[in-house]
């Protein structure tokens, strides 16, 4: 029977990747994430899990690909800071196809910032971080169970798509504390990365001939391959300057970009007939909806679209959106990164307004009700 | 994997005691060998190593050891 | 949102409010039928000072879940009061430590002094369980709460061995509060 | 007859990338014959690197094999071993990659103790980026960056291991090919982190810049150079400057092992309460 | 009288550097942008300069800003790996407002990928690479004279604003080598950051009272002011959740929007009567000049619009373009990456097509007229 | 009269940020003491750190300070010091700072051996982040990330600096604070690389943990547990576990500083042609 | 900058031998003076120091070398 | 882009040919006053095997810096010929060592042999200097730039010592191709 607590966000996230079937955590301390760390040091050893704690992000980033590469579901968690330095590692993962899940718990400013303070100001760096081109999923949850579900959906869809996934929350919502139901084990459906059937000696690892997500083996079961950070053949070799590379590289992409029906994921919220929509995540998606209902209190036809996957971004929902309100407003704690992306879909078709808080605090509704009016 | 395509040998076998195999399409023409080689048992022959003496080989196989490239190898006959 | 109750927990840094908070978001939510969200300020360094913990129950989701209009504040210090009183309701209450926090701020809300620390140190004999004589004395003004329920989350939370000492301290504050307030 | 080299390198593959008279084909030649003679199963063994020509030889052997980032190569191999703690985790890594950009990982792998297997193949210079100065290149020699000789002071990469912590410390040469061997199949069979620097000759980038007219000529300077530790600590004090021992430097014996440690205290809190916070 | 050269466009940058009145160099090697590091080894020590090579790319960035802050004008080059690892402490360098210069010489693939082929591909992580809310100025030029006339307008920009300035070429042209001309001292115009007038006691080194860039004091001149990555106060200390930090960011941001007209740059070659424009920098930018030239000869009105400042984006001018034109091109060696920016500023009003190509080659002329045909 | 530390501290910094009986503070008065004993002139000081409590101190000192990012002063202060080669630059680390993420910065500055002044103040654990394991942590002790006890092995700072060619180690205590200004004092006259270790108490994040009832406690466990080198060498070998010395533990007189060689090059390059590749 | 405003202090002075002074803004009350104090010179008052007895004292300076926070000094008096 | 003249030198990573390239390619743009552009394969790490460097001559500005369209293109091994010489025009011109490259590949374009490896090896008694006298060969050949800059370039270049042993390589190659190519 469903077990039911009063946890954190991040505490949160660590049961769910309990459920998800991590048995391997690799990290290094950085508020506002570290209470992932914390509660895996106390729950992994009791079911034979790794948890280590490494001399740094980078480490703890390559750790946890190695992790991964025996067959382990792995996961790691940082901030800002840390969030820059694993980017060349995660290309790493993005490159060889190795799946694993990072939490990056947003916090304010750029370098060091505001550790203690909410931010929401990582989003682009989550889509353009690592050098190259490269595929980008990131969820954003914004309510405690929530978290505890994404980051199931997290380890699926990396396993699923033999790609890192990234869960972006913001200090607000990873700190406070709601009501979860843990379910039992079993209600939530879990995918596992597939495995090869084909002899070793037929094994390629980076095969594109039976669709977009080729078989991956496990280091020490039998299969051995090599797996490197150069651009390789279907052998995973390296391979220098080729055609080759174009299509492994287009392949990557598309393991993202052909499967977003199934990737996207989002919560409308009264938008039928809106005349205003507000494009809001994390703690100002929450802070939107109680706007929302402020607005509808007032006669005033506001929505909600809530992204709880970012990236990919929900183009086609977005452009649509676009051709039936009067305007979009987006609230976010940055200073206008995410509206490039609905203004790039929107193209123009309605009234675009953000609203943009930097200062520590979360952006309340009454800003938002605000501004919803001013579009009207 | 391993061992799909064998390179082919040129093999030094007119004598008794020991045979010189040589792999050219692996010999990079360091010259390692040769110049390792106590008595003088190797040359070059332009970019690649070849016997030239095989009667005077000791057998001490430096030249195989310190071969980087898997070119060279010697062995004691039976 | 009338169903929402905002409650802020401030006092200085070891005093235990964030424990506090935390407990009586779980009586709520946990072993009793409302929502509850509970949220802390963390300094740059959370070193001593002023800290607060907020809680906010209600009947339906809270979304938005930081304490704007606050329904009842507890003080157990002076900087704390002064630093966080201003978010009360114009109707709210602020509760004080009677000898601690000498002077209240002007405000049409109402100011309710008990002898929380005083009564830690002396009736329950451990000062450092004002916190939980002050959750006593919140569940009794609010209300919000069933006594039972507080006290549940209370000896899920506290370490063992001090169920009694801890039990009894809640009491004193539910007590001390029921009497001044006559309720 | 003559040893088998090809049973443990994955077709097709040779001949390997590194120019005519690098040592690090001597080097490799050696690490076969030790897997060969310790009995290892291949499906058991990962080899992995970071970035450089040495770096390059994963790619050859017939092992679980792991060509990673520069100088991120231990990490990665701790993430290996101790999710698979009974598998036998090789590091090759250069100079540059496991002193300079890898530094940290180096000293903490040390600390850790985890039972890994770490051969830095030192070529004192960045051979894959053409010739940069790295923190082994001797002073005064001239490099890409070192114009007018090298002014940085380098490592004893040996002591700095020792001073990390390194239960197992030992130093080779592509020369001393023969004891080298006896070196490999020492670390491996050592139970926590062994660390061999193996001394290696890169003529394209460093020799060649340095008057060393041959492959052969690094060879040989690594004969004069380096001498077996027992000679090397009979020399009078005098006669010690500018010659490095070879052989195993330091050993800890009971130094606990990182995996053994971590995995006992999960059998620990297997049996009920005890030792729980 | 101008020194007359062949050089690559590495060493055009070095010299560019060197002009600009450079004298700190703090690198680790990385192919393809090794030659800037290795030409400034010979230079810097003649000069009393110094040239150090760090043990990282995040040491060397960190050098630099040190070598900065004494009032050197200072330089790192790297390329994608080393651009990812430099990420953190350019954030630092952008919101304590210490100018320098970064070249990031574009290598193929995400990770290690083509290490000695070119790439385009980083060009959204100049913009996005750190975390946090940022400015970014980041310049594209196409030839060695150009290269090396670009570094020294990336040191005045760096001067001028306080802030990094990011110099993003490719292999090809890094490696090219074409004749140049090193124009007299004095015959470029050099700018150096404003130092303050006011007594040391008098001094805030984050003052927004009198403009968007402050006075800055070098260390060591008497002023003693403190330095810190954390959000701050006009006098340099930190703060935390307040107003402040709001204020402070916006101005770090306006430093760059509200200068764009200084600091935007493009070449425009035969646009007036385009129908089809090209939108392309680095060797694209090389590529489709030849391609105009041919569809001219055939009678195809295309035109080039060359981006030589590529951050902050030239929003207005592509906006106005798109309004003029059937349709733009946009080849570039990525999967698609800037074409993202101008669907954003051009906003449907016209066709648009992407020409990707990361096989390790240049994008060819041919390829170019070829989708200009397509576009007609 | 009373050492007057106001001239030496920011206006209206204090109380500084650091909790109740964090030792820090303790130390913060020992440099105060000795920049004032060696009479430096305050411009020409520059005080750098990275991130942690420890790192806050630049924050307070009226000199020219620079708080960096997480592990990097030193290369921060490596910039500093080799353009403005005649000045004198301190950096203020952590355990975790100097020796967890910024341990390859650390032992890179030892092998140049720059002429920097490095204090890490060590105490055991990561304070700032609310008291999770360091390098340094004793195994056993209890850390917000090792709930069971730590099972990590940790550095020896000074052994550490010494393997990566450090001139000047030395370790001193928050309780041993008039010795501690002896050991600061000389570690900023030693031309070259200098580091001193310095014992320090969390009772916020650390000693609560693990049972130190007081502060009070934590400064007599120094006492108890720190002796003087002298002291410590005299000990029979039985005695000296769980003891650990403090002093000037190593001193290399006469290595090259760093800026000395590179600017010695500079001038050598003035002399024409001479030296030129 | 330094010496902008120093932050008042509380003397005891009734010993002509010795004077200390206490900061109290600055006195965190973490104990150290008083715990190593070896002739109980000093006390708490609830969260800060204050002089108990200060004919005891010995000017032995432990208090004020180890206290962290600039709070209590020790004069010996002309 | 008639203007446009292409050149690839090609061979194995020893023998100099990446100098080779940019030595013509300031001949005739530093010492002569064309325009030129020079460019180079990089390996994967450039470790010997095949290697070509390419000269683009032009009066007027390049903007594609990479040979497509090749007019003449000299290869001192038969890996490096087979490589590369599918870029040669139709009516373009293979110069290959004669001595060392045996069989040409099929192909309209003109195929000249010179014993350029024996000339550098046995006239003027050193190998290395094949790439000098391949640059004379070349400058006969294509007229692309005068002997003299070419000298000018191959002497702004050379380690000090070796001018006159480089010039008479030069001067080789260009004697060799007159005769040969009987222009
Ligand atoms: C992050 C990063 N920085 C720099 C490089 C460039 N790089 C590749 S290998 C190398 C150093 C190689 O030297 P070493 O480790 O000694 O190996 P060797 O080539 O000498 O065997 C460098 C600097 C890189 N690939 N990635
Ligand atoms: C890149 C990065 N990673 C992690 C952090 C989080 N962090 C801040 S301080 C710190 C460790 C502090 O420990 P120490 O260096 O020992 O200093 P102390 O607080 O104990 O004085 C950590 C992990 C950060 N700020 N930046
Ligand atoms: S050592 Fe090996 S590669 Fe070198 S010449 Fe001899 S056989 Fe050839
Ligand atoms: S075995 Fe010894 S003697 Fe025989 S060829 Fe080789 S090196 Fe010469
Ligand atoms: S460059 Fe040096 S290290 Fe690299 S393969 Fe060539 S010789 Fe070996
Ligand atoms: S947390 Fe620890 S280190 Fe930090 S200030 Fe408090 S006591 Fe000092
Ligand atoms: S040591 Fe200082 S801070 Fe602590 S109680 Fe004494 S005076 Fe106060
Ligand atoms: S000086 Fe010594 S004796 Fe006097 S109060 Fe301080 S500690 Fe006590
Ligand atoms: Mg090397
Ligand atoms: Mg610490």
């Amino acid at each position: 029977m469903a077990q039911v607590k009063l946890l954190q966000g991040n505490e949160a996230c660590a049961e769910g990747a309990l459920y998800a079937g991590c048995t391997f955590f690799g990290g290094y301390p950085i508020t506002p994430s570290t209470e992932v760390a914390e509660y895996l040091s106390r729950r992994l050893p009791l079911i034979g899990g790794v948890f280590i704690q490494m001399e740094d992000e980078i480490a703890a980033m390559a750790a946890v690909i190695g992790g991964s590469l025996t067959g382990r579901k792995a996961l790691t968690a940082t901030s800002g800071p840390g969030f820059s330095l694993k980017q060349e590692n995660m290309g790493f993962a993005m490159l060889t196809e190795i799946p694993c899940v990072i939490v990056n718990v947003m916090r304010g400013g750029p370098s060091t910032g505001v550790p203690t303070g909410p931010g929401q100001s990582d989003i682009m760096q989550c889509r353009w971080g690592t050098h190259g081109d490269h595929p980008a999923i990131c969820l954003t949850p914004a309510y405690v169970q929530e978290i505890f579900s994404e980051t199931v959906r997290a380890f699926n869809l990396s396993e699923r798509y033999r790609t890192p996934v990234i869960i972006a929350i913001d200090e607000v919502i990873a700190h406070m504390r709601e009501r979860i139901e843990i379910p039992d084990p079993g209600v939530l459906p879990l995918i596992n990365r597939t495995k090869p059937t084909c002899p070793p000696s037929e094994y390629l690892p980076y095969d594109d001939s039976k669709g977009d997500v080729p078989p991956m083996a496990n280091f020490f079961e039998g299969y051995r391959y090599h797996v490197t950070g150069l651009n390789h053949g279907t052998d995973g070799f390296p391979v220098n300057a080729s055609p080759r590379i174009h299509t492994d590289e287009l392949r990557l992409m598309r393991k993202v970009e052909s499967n977003k029906a199934e990737i996207i994921k989002y919560e409308e919220y009264l938008l039928e007939d809106a005349d205003v929509a507000i494009f809001a995540y994390g703690i100002s998606g929450r802070s939107a909806k109680t706007a929302v209902e402020a607005a509808r209190k007032e006669g005033i036809k506001a929505g909600l679209f809530r992204p709880l996957t970012i990236w990919p971004f929900p183009e086609k929902q977005i452009a649509d959106l676009s051709r039936h309100v009067k305007g979009i407003v987006v609230p976010e704690l940055s200073l206008g990164q995410i509206i490039f992306e609905v203004d790039r879909c929107a193209k123009g078709r309605c009234k675009l307004e953000g609203i943009y808080r930097v200062d520590g605090d979360p952006i309340n509704p009454a800003q938002i009700l605000a501004k919803v009016k001013e579009v009207m | 994997m391993a061992k799909e395509q064998a390179a082919e040998k040129i093999e030094a076998t007119e004598n008794p005691e020991v045979k010189i195999s040589i792999i050219p399409r692996y010999c990079k023409g360091c010259e390692i060998c040769v110049k390792l080689c106590p008595t003088q048992v190797l040359g070059m022959d332009v970019f690649k190593v070849k016997v030239v003496d095989i009667d005077k080989c000791t057998i001490c196989m430096a030249c195989e050891l310190r071969c980087p490239d898997f070119a060279i190898f010697v062995e004691k006959k039976k | 949102m009338s169903a929402r109750y905002e409650i802020r927990f401030s006092g200085s840094g070891g005093q235990g409010l964030i424990l506090a908070g935390v407990i009586f978001a779980e009586a709520a939510t946990i072993f009793d039928t409302k929502t509850a969200v509970q949220s802390q300020s963390y300094g740059p360094e959370a070193r001593g000072g002023a800290s607060k913990s907020e809680v906010i129950i209600s009947d339906k989701t809270i979304d938005f879940p930081k304490a704007t209009k606050i329904d009842l504040m507890l003080a157990l210090t002076p900087e704390a009061c002064m630093k966080y009183y201003k978010d009360i309701k114009p109707d709210g209450t602020l509760l004080v430590d009677e000898d601690f926090v000498k002077e209240t701020p002007k405000g049409t809300f109402k100011v309710i002094r008990l002898p929380i620390i005083r009564t830690a140190s002396e009736e329950i004999g451990k000062a450092f369980v004002a916190n939980i004589v002050a959750l006593g004395a919140i569940a009794a003004i609010t209300g919000q709460v069933s006594l039972e329920a507080v006290e549940k989350a209370v000896l899920s939370r506290v370490p063992k061995g001090t169920e009694d000492l801890n039990k009894k301290a809640l009491k004193a504050g539910y007590d001390l509060a029921k009497a001044r307030t006559n309720g | 007859m003559a040893f088998d080299y090809d049973q443990y390198i994955r077709g097709g593959k040779l001949p390997h990338i590194w120019c005519p008279g690098c040592t690090y084909g001597i080097v490799f030649k050696s690490i076969l014959r030790v897997v060969d003679s310790l009995k290892l199963n291949r499906d058991d063994i990962a080899m992995v690197s970071g970035i450089g020509c040495a770096s390059r030889l994963p790619g050859y052997v017939d092992f679980n094999t792991l060509h990673t980032t520069h100088g991120r190569a231990l990490p990665f191999a701790t993430g290996l071993k101790l999710a698979k703690p009974d598998k036998h985790v090789f590091v090759v890594s250069g100079d540059g990659d496991a002193t300079a950009i890898g530094g940290n990982h180096f000293i903490h792998a040390c600390r850790r103790n985890i039972d890994i297997t770490m051969l830095v193949f030192n070529n004192f210079i960045y051979g894959m980026t053409g010739g940069q100065h790295s923190p082994t290149t001797p002073s005064g020699h001239l490099a890409s960056t070192m114009p007018y000789g090298n002014v940085d002071p380098s490592f004893n990469i040996p002591e700095l291991a020792k001073g990390a912590g390194a239960s197992f410390v030992a130093r080779g040469t592509a020369y001393h090919a023969a004891g080298l061997d006896k070196l490999i199949s020492g670390a491996v069979q050592h139970k926590g982190f062994s660390v061999v620097e193996i001394i290696n000759a890169c003529p394209t980038t460093h020799g060649r810049r340095n008057k060393f007219k041959s492959p052969t000529d690094m060879l040989l300077w690594m004969k004069d150079t380096f001498l077996p530790a027992v000679a090397f600590d009979k020399l009078p004090a005098e006669k010690t400057a500018g010659k490095f021992p070879i052989g195993v430097l330091f050993k800890k014996e009971g130094a606990p092992e990182y995996c053994e440690t971590y995995y006992g205290l999960v059998e620990r809190l297997k049996k009920p309460r005890e030792g729980r916070a």
